[in-house]
């Protein structure tokens, strides 16, 4: 089964340096793994954990984060929060029963290309050794995801 | 197509393989080698004590590694004469482990019995067979195999600071044992296995 | 059961000649998006060879106009690259610009994929992506705000001094801020200037008179900026003048104070701990502006309650000892950092001898040493104050390029270097030994002024300088000092004996550069200079609107660079000036008062003090215009009582959908 | 009392013995105690580096073992030996930067039924704890006979100030704790440049030109300055540049008579201790005549003048730092 596994990554990427350096690995066209689809936030520090839960319920594999270099944050230091959210997230992940790994903290500045095309293909690979997501009975102990999707009932 | 001659790969045209030189050294240096950072400043060779005696910089060394040069770095006396002072290490602007890669150079040359002059490797192998042995170093005995072996002419001169240090109760004439000698031995055994496995 | 009405959403997918078609099926893409994700609002698909050009643009606004679109999907490059271009389309059509959103298949898919099924399926998820989000877009009106045409620029050095005649000789406003008793910064302690040799004070000093005489320009030197707020347009700045106990009124800078003060003192900052000045005194001559400054801690009528002396003798009555520091209040709209460097401490390298070996001099001291205003009137002698060396020997790269000091290139001491070479060599006739790691010598005319070194018989040594000691081996080594180095291109060790060392020491940032720019709010990068917005393309910006920085407060530079930025971002804050006025985008963060619960968690959050508490309220409430739009604050609101335009919760829950298809099909309970 | 682990090395027992004496002389007034660990086992010196990587770092790592087993609230281990120090240290700093060295070693341990998780254990020189532990203050209240009148070249050698893996001393170079204890002991500490310069290592027994000149290098230097002894804080030191001075100046063809003392003697000299009791005498180059400069009456101490006094001429640049601090220690603190 893993064997085949393709997962399903999201990640999400600061407008100024990490985005940026996705926009160089495609300018200098190199190349990476097809399983990480980006969201652009202004700045790693709007990253709110409720994202990174919403992504992994609804049937993301894994979550990459990615910001500027400590101390290279253009917003000064919110970064820095990035990472402290980072880092309780994991715990969080945790005690729901999900492996911490699926979520990844990358800084990569705006000139780092290369570094980011490899660590996504890294990930991607990680993600791959761990298998799918097994919610198991985590996904209902979910308090954060009050929102049930509507957007299903406005299809139906 | 020309011959790749002895002559023609000292001056730099290498055989591919040997690029991966550099590599080889690095991961075979305990902790981070940083060997690649090198930038040729000769910090390390300036601020070398025993320099003079040195068929080659530090430096110049590094340089031969990089361009493959495995025979000409391993036949170097340069990792022999290196007495460990750290100088270098602590002064290269590019945090080379360079005293930790010329420990590395010399277990190297052992083992492709490449250096020369076997007096180092004979001093640090005798050495380390009365570690092995004992499990605690024996002054007496190195220095009796090692001085009647390669430096006969010294003893005369030396005569007089060896009976001063055996008069004087520095130098005692039997080696001391460790007691669990078995352990230090199984550890030894295995991690030998280790250092060729790896 | 919803009732919410769909929004129309037209969804245009470009080729971008074969650079996306080459590796998405484009039209099927565009087919699979007109069919699939017509139950979130998509009415039309279409696809275009190139919908960056006239062509394409006019499509998406005819279709706008015709079919009633109301949000707008364009799958093509970065948003970095066109995301203005399509904002602008849609507005030429009547439709709000922030209700366009582009998918980027190009540099995120077909860039980095080669496989055409998995690249048009991750194209498919992108597109699903931007139409779930476009949908919770809201449309945004653009924040203008009026700009106030005095300019605030905060240091005196040369590159400060240039930016501020540039804004004055415009005609505009320019307060001039510095912390040292004169303007002039660092150029004013130099004796000549590479590559040319000019004399530092012969270029400086009328510069420096038209800075000080200016009638736009207001100098407020022996000053600190203790306090910032506002934003581009109008900033609210608080200076402190500190107490000069000289009444600048009726002072005329005759100088008679300073010639009768009884207290001599080192002078460490402008004449490098290497010469004396007064308890009252200018730093130098051509001090601009000419008033003294009294230095309270060596003041002998301070510490001891007598002296006076310079009252005494003061023709004008203008000694004051009780002035008290004063704070000014300025009301700008742009602000240029000039703070400069500081020099690296070379006593840290230890094994240069600096501060145990008097022979060892850093650059700055030489500076003032070959400086005909200088301690010794020019005269290179030794610490002893009298003898000319006979060997001199330069070391470069002091503290710089060392990964146990700092790590990047100083930019200057090559030249500096040669320019000591050369100055020794015409003045002493001594031996000269340069010893350099590499010699950097790019730039207009001076690789020129190396070979002419070259020509004066400086020698050059390649091999960075292990140690400077006093522990002489031979006879011809007693009492010089001797420089150990491996002479690189021979491979062999080298001890030259030299009677006088030159180390030159490398630029550092400010050691306050950090708190400077918090105060500015604007960031440092890892090694401390302050940080650009761009750099390359803009140098002299930073990510905070309407403060600037110029000089070697940004990074290393010569002369001729820190005056082309002083030039260039004077430039950057007129063409502010004459607009007026700024839009600002509108992707702000704000407050629902009703939600908010008054903790504050959000406000210590905000690196630009832009979230205020209201105490009559007990609610926290945002500054639009003081407000970057990092998010940071909606991240952390625990009552989610703050929302971000343009990247609201909805928009990037709405996105993570889309990019998972989750919201592609219905699913039964 | 604190109680520190010892890991004495080989030499103590054999050619440092005076080390070995002298420390436990001045223990008991310091108010330390050092608790041996049990069948230590050599550190292997400078030599076992050279042949055998994860042997060499095993050998090691077994001493640091077994000091685990003992450590019973002491955290620190305490080598008096520069070469041993450095070994242990860099073991101990090795197997955590190097992961997979560290993983190697410790499964060679267990063959031995051992096992080391690197950073247990403070492995620190005897100088850094009696400095920075004790304190030069403690240290001077037990000053009984000043050492005043004696010049010694304080000798700290390479492996203690280099490479510092966890920043303990003031400087890579010129550090001045060797120098701050002797003078609080009373003794005139001379100007000695070359003080953390090498002794010669291994190569009194591989290349002895090598050795000769370094050695030469240290007492001439010495003697230039005008010093009575050298102190030092190693045996290897110790035993270069005491047992082979007479065979370098056989050599060379000078008369160097520079006598070698531990500054654990130097102490116990000061705390008023009988020279026997020190193991004063063992060195093959004699001490008695500097020790004369000291040994009948002891002289009021002249206030130390200060080395470059300068009436005329270009102001000196302070040493301190720019900051402030004595020491880039601090200064990076």
């Amino acid at each position: 089964m893993t064997e085949n596994f393709e997962p399903t990554i999201i990640g999400f990427t600061c407008n100024w340096c990490s985005y940026r350096a996705a926009d160089l690995a495609g300018t200098a066209r190199m190349k990476y793994a097809p399983n990480v689809r980006l969201i652009r936030l202004m700045c790693s520090g709007r990253l709110d954990p409720t994202f990174v839960l919403r992504a992994l319920s609804s049937g993301a594999d894994g979550v990459m984060i990615t910001g500027c270099h400590p101390g290279e944050c253009h917003y000064i230091e919110q970064n820095y929060k990035a990472l402290r959210r980072y880092l309780l997230l994991k715990r969080v992940l945790k005690g729901l029963g999900i492996e911490p790994e699926r979520v990844k903290l990358i800084w990569a500045s705006a000139a780092e290309g290369a570094k980011f095309a490899s660590e996504t293909t890294a990930f991607v690979e990680e993600i791959r050794k761990l298998g799918p997501l097994n919610w198991g009975k985590a996904r209902d102990q979910l308090p954060v995801i009050s929102e049930p999707i509507q957007r299903e009932e406005v299809a139906a | 197509m020309p011959q790749m001659t002895d002559e023609r790969v000292r001056a730099g045209l290498m055989r591919e393989e040997d690029l991966s030189l550099l590599h080889e050294v690095s991961m075979k240096t305990a902790g981070v080698s940083r060997l690649e950072m090198c930038i040729q400043c000769g910090t390390c060779g300036g601020s070398c004590p025993a320099a003079a005696d040195m068929d080659h910089t530090p430096r110049m060394l590094f340089a031969m590694l990089r361009a493959g040069m495995r025979e000409e770095v391993l036949r170097s006396n340069t990792p022999w004469i290196c007495v460990s002072c750290y100088h270098c290490v602590v002064r290269c602007p590019q945090e080379v482990h360079i005293a930790d890669v010329m420990y590395t150079l010399k277990s190297m040359a052992i083992r492709a019995k490449l250096y020369q002059d076997s007096t180092a490797p004979h001093f640090s192998q005798t050495f380390v067979g009365m570690v092995e042995t004992f499990g605690r170093g024996f002054e007496l005995g190195l220095a009796s195999r090692h001085y009647l072996r390669y430096f006969p002419l010294r003893l005369p001169g030396m005569a007089p600071m060896g009976f001063g240090m055996i008069t004087k109760g520095r130098m005692p004439l039997a080696p001391r044992k460790i007691k669990h000698m078995t352990q230090l031995k199984a550890i030894l055994k295995r991690a030998k296995h280790l250092e060729l496995t790896s | 059961m919803s009732e919410k009405k769909l929004e129309r959403v037209g969804v245009y997918v470009c080729h971008c000649g074969t650079n996306i078609a080459g590796t998405v099926d484009v039209v099927s893409l565009a087919k699979w998006a007109e069919e699939k994700l017509k139950h979130l609002g998509v009415v039309v698909a279409r696809e275009y060879k190139f919908m960056c050009s006239s062509l394409g643009q006019e499509l998406i606004e005819k279709d706008i106009k015709e079919l009633g679109l109301t949000r707008v999907v364009v799958a093509a490059c970065s948003p970095h690259l066109h995301e203005k271009t399509f904002r602008t389309a849609a507005k030429n059509a009547g439709l709000n610009p922030y209700l366009v959103e582009l998918a980027s298949i190009r540099e995120q898919v077909s860039w980095v994929h080669t496989d055409k099924a998995v690249a048009t399926e991750k194209a498919k998820a992108v597109v699903a992506g931007a139409v779930s989000r476009v949908i919770e877009n809201k449309a945004l009106e653009e924040i203008k705000v009026p700009i106030n045409p005095n300019t605030l620029i905060v240091g005196g050095g040369i590159a400060g001094i240039q930016a501020a005649l540039e804004i004055a000789n415009a005609g505009f406003h320019v307060y001039l801020v510095e912390r040292e008793p004169s303007i002039g910064g660092h150029m004013a302690q130099f004796d000549k200037t590479f590559p040319t040799l000019d004399c530092a004070a012969c270029i400086l000093t009328p510069r420096m008179v038209e800075a000080g005489t200016h009638p736009n320009i207001t100098l407020l030197t022996w000053s600190e900026v203790v306090n910032v707020s506002g934003y581009v347009g109008s900033f609210h700045v608080t200076v402190k003048k500190k107490a000069r106990f000289v009444n600048e009124e009726l002072c005329t800078g005759c100088a008679i104070c300073q010639e009768k003060c009884p207290k001599k003192v080192i002078d460490d900052v402008f004449e490098a701990g290497l010469g004396y000045r007064k308890a009252i005194y200018t730093p130098f001559a051509q001090a601009v502006p000419k008033f003294p400054v009294l230095d309270k801690e060596n003041c002998t009528y301070f510490i001891k309650g007598t002296c006076k002396a310079c009252e005494k003798f003061c023709p004008t009555q203008a000694i004051d000892f009780n002035q008290q520091d004063q704070y000014v209040d300025l009301d700008v709209g742009n602000i240029i950092l000039a703070t400069g460097y500081d020099l690296f401490d070379a006593r840290r390298v230890s094994n240069y001898g600096y501060g145990r070996l008097p022979n060892v001099f850093t650059n700055l001291e030489f500076e003032r040493l070959s400086n005909a205003a200088g301690p010794t009137s020019g005269n290179i002698v030794l610490r002893d104050g009298k003898t000319t060396p006979k060997s001199v020997g330069i070391i470069h790269c002091v503290g710089s390029r060392d990964k146990n000091f700092n790590n990047y290139c100083s930019v200057i001491c090559c030249m500096q270097g040669l320019k000591f070479a050369h100055l020794v060599h015409e003045r002493t006739g001594a031996t000269v030994y340069n010893f350099y790691i590499d010699m950097r010598t790019a730039y207009k005319a001076y690789d020129e002024f190396y070979q002419r070194v070259l020509e004066e018989g400086t020698l050059f040594v390649r091999g960075k300088v292990a140690e400077v000691t006093d522990a002489a081996r031979y006879e011809h080594e007693k009492g010089k000092l001797i420089i150990q180095v491996e002479d690189t291109l021979i491979g062999k060790q080298r001890r030259i004996p030299v009677d006088m060392v030159i180390l030159s020491s490398g630029l550092q940032p400010r050691h306050d550069a950090k708190a400077v720019g918090k105060q500015f709010g604007i960031s440092c990068s890892t090694d401390g200079w302050f940080t650009e917005k761009h750099p390359k393309l803009d140098p002299v910006a930073t990510m905070t609107e309407g403060i600037y920085i110029a000089g070697c407060a940004q990074g290393p530079k010569d002369i001729p660079s820190s005056v082309a930025q002083g030039a260039a971002a004077s430039a950057r804050v007129l063409d502010k000036i004459l607009q007026k006025e700024v839009a600002l985008e509108p992707i702000k963060a704000s407050i629902d008062h009703d939600k908010c619960s008054g903790c504050r968690i959000c406000n210590g959050l905000c690196p630009f003090n832009a979230i205020a508490f209201i105490e009559d309220d007990q609610v926290s409430d945002i500054n639009p215009a003081l407000c970057q739009g990092c998010g940071t604050c909606v991240a952390a609101c625990p009552a989610g009582a703050i929302s971000g335009t343009g990247f609201s919760d909805e928009q990037i829950m709405a996105q993570i959908d889309g990019l998972l298809f989750r919201n592609l099909l219905p699913v039964e309970a | 009392m604190n109680k520190y682990l010892l890991y004495p090395g080989c030499s103590l027992e054999s050619s440092a013995k005076a080390y070995a004496e002298s420390l436990n002389a001045i223990l008991e007034p310091l108010d330390i105690q050092l608790e041996e660990i049990e069948d230590w086992n050599c550190c292997g010196a400078t030599e076992y580096l050279g042949i055998n990587l994860i042997p060499a770092y095993s050998l090691i790592a077994r001493n640091l073992a077994l000091a685990v087993k003992q450590m019973d609230g002491a955290h620190t281990l305490v080598a008096p030996c520069s070469a041993c120090y450095l070994n242990l240290a860099k073991a101990d700093h090795y197997m955590q930067e190097r992961p997979a060295l560290g993983t190697k070693v410790n499964e060679a341990l267990a063959a031995g039924g051992l096992e080391y998780k690197p950073g247990t254990l403070d492995v620190r020189h005897l100088l850094d704890v009696l400095i920075y532990d004790v304190g030069l203050d403690a240290i001077k209240k037990k000053v009984t006979r000043p050492l005043s009148g004696l010049k010694v070249a304080p000798y700290m050698g390479c492996m203690l100030p280099r490479p510092d893996y966890k920043h303990r001393w003031s400087d890579h170079e010129h550090p001045t704790e060797l120098e701050d204890l002797l003078r609080v002991l009373g003794a005139d500490v001379i100007d000695y440049p070359l003080t953390t310069s090498c002794c010669g290592g291994h190569m009194t027994q591989i290349g002895p030109e090598t050795a000769f000149e370094l050695i030469c290098r240290l007492v001439a230097g010495a003697d230039e300055r005008g010093a009575h002894l050298m102190a030092t804080v190693c045996p290897m030191c110790q035993l270069n540049l005491d047992a082979y001075q007479g065979e370098m100046n056989g050599y060379f063809g000078t008369d160097y008579h520079m006598p070698i003392l531990f500054f654990t003697q130097l102490m116990g000299l000061a705390f008023g201790k009988d020279p026997d009791e020190l193991g004063i005498g063992t060195e093959l180059v004699s001490s008695r005549q500097a020790l004369m400069h000291i040994g009948v009456e002891v002289p009021a101490a002249p206030e130390p003048t200060a080395r470059r006094k300068k009436e005329e001429g270009l102001p000196m640049p302070s040493r301190l730092l720019r900051n402030g601090h004595k020491h880039e220690k601090e200064a990076v603190r």
